[in-house]
């Protein structure tokens, strides 16, 4: 299980589509920076399919005014959880 | 719809905050044209629109963000605030979400904004 | 006619210095005077002085000098944006007690007013973005 | 008449939208660096609507292999058609 | 379709020739990695399938390119080139537009290949 | 476990420094060892000694020094990448006849070599890219 990690928002870059292209079944996917975009109600449906996979940072939603605006399926962490998930993850790959 | 008499410069924003420092440098841009005496038009296009969201805060090692900036623009007489209508739907976001007082543009009135301004810059 | 390029890209990242210099030199090509070009961003690193890219590629600071030398045109870099990217000139290193510097003439350290002005003053502005 | 220059593939960014939405009616757009794939048949779809106010950089095309690929109906300047069409029009916009 | 043997590193090139300084700075470390005796596998996606395209050219100030760079691999024995067929579909390309043969993966294919390597590069 | 970061961005022109270093102290905080944080493309830019950002922002060259200083990580820059956007420390300034420098140690100019095998031998390897 590898942990992707994609800070750019769907709404602008087109390359979440790429993440999504090199995701195993049982990948995750961290969406950090203006990723965290993508944990809106209106941009989750880009990432159909990730149920259970999808995680945004916390740190990065609240500075953007997103915090309680996500989606609930997206799962929120902090920083620490960020190191969880890499821990978790037999490796990590970044799309920017 | 009457249009306001057109300003000088026109600075499109499509950025939201923390993400780059392209909104903030825009921003500044801005502030000086204002300083300076001209009038000045903002437009929030595409991601931009994220920038005006209430509840923003500094970044998690104390960057500071814009939205402290934004709360000045009244103060620089800059008062003509342009939305993209389209991207504000794409976000799933009303005007009751953004921080300040906006003109929402449909697309056929975006496209008229660059031909009614002295100067045009994009950030 | 008065041009001026704003450029927002930093060179050995991306094209923009590139086309903007290759923009320069056709504008001045055709007669039109050149007054300014105006570094903005990451475009501020066009003026870094130490820069040694290798030898076979072109050198952007010395091609932006060349310019200036030829024809005149002011090679303006935003100060804000310089200062927060490490690019200072001697005077400003001594205002912020740093030793050394990163940014010499004929580019000039200047405000973001400059821009405004010469966008406004100029006949036709053209942005290269990165 | 405004002259609009765009430097990004319709391919990898979405900032071709942003372009097309602020042009009006009579304006012209420039495609350069990496904005000359729009040039391509495949790819051109994406500028429906631009009819004889479509062009793309010579140099640009020929760096990237690109030159004998484009699309019929997309008018190829090199870099003094480039300053001619400044010249035409009011101002530019640049996106990026 | 057998597989063949994993390699240490994969490098994701998901830009063309020219406009940015990615594909250079990607190719660059693979080259290291294999003049270090690491097996080295390409994986070109999106934009990143122009750089194979034939007749590249010098930019108009003389930049170099990618071209040549490319017709080195050979030599540093990186012959696993993988291609993200979807990719070509879009820029309309097919194997005959290429500079060098390559492998053409499926979507499926493309979702095992992170997992296959020790080490992801994304450029 | 064994830590590496692989930053890819500027400071002070994308999030990607902060979100890097944000990443290293709470690696570091949770008791694993960061061994290196790897600069490259414009993450070399992170390096530059005369950076003098606005005094209400964060001084990244200076946070990353403090990290080496108090877990020990190295800071390597890949020489080629700075070269070219006009990064070198005394060494490579007097090579390439240049007055001054703009790097300085704990950053270190190193091979690309170093990434590839920090890459294969850490536990983990995280990029952060503009």
């Amino acid at each position: 299980m590898l942990l992707h990690i994609l800070n750019r928002s769907p709404a602008a870059s087109r390359v979440y589509q790429q993440a999504l292209a090199a995701m195993g079944p049982e990948d995750r996917l961290l969406l950090i920076e203006d990723g965290v975009q993508g944990a809106l109600p209106q941009l989750v449906r880009y990432f159909d399919g990730l149920q259970g996979r999808l995680f945004a940072l916390r740190e990065d939603l609240a500075a953007r005014g997103l915090e309680g605006r996500c989606e609930a399926s997206v799962q929120v962490v902090d920083v620490d959880g960020f190191v969880d998930l890499t821990e978790e993850a037999e490796r990590t790959v970044s799309w920017y | 719809m009457t249009e306001p008499t057109p300003s000088d410069l026109l600075v499109i924003l499509r950025h939201g905050p923390h993400g780059t420092n392209w909104l903030r440098e825009g921003l500044d841009a801005a502030l000086v044209a204002a300083a300076f005496g001209r009038r000045v038009s903002l437009l929030f296009m595409g991601e931009g629109v994220t920038a005006l969201l209430r509840g923003q805060q500094a970044g998690p090692l104390g960057q500071k963000g814009t939205s402290a900036t934004l709360e000045m623009l009244e103060m620089y007489d800059i008062e003509t605030l342009l939305v993209e209508e389209a991207a504000l739907e794409r976000f799933g976001l009303t005007e009751a979400d953004l921080m300040l007082p906006v003109r929402r543009l449909s697309a056929e009135a975006i496209s008229r904004q660059p031909g009614a301004h002295r100067l045009v810059l994009t950030f | 006619m008065r041009y001026a390029i704003l450029l927002l890209g930093a060179p050995y990242s991306c094209q923009a210095s590139h086309s903007a210099l290759r923009f320069a030199r056709a504008v001045v090509e055709r007669g039109h005077h050149l007054e300014t070009v105006f570094f903005y961003h990451d475009g501020v690193q066009n003026a870094a002085r130490l820069a040694a890219p290798p030898q076979d590629e072109p050198h952007l600071v010395d091609a932006w000098t060349t310019l200036h030398s030829e024809h005149g045109t002011s090679l303006q870099v935003c100060i804000a944006a310089a200062l927060r990217r490490g690019l200072l000139d001697a005077r400003e290193a001594v205002r912020h007690g740093k030793q050394g510097h990163s940014v010499e003439p004929p580019f000039e350290l200047t405000g973001l007013g400059q821009l405004v002005d010469l966008g406004l003053s100029c006949d036709r502005l053209v942005t290269f973005g990165p």
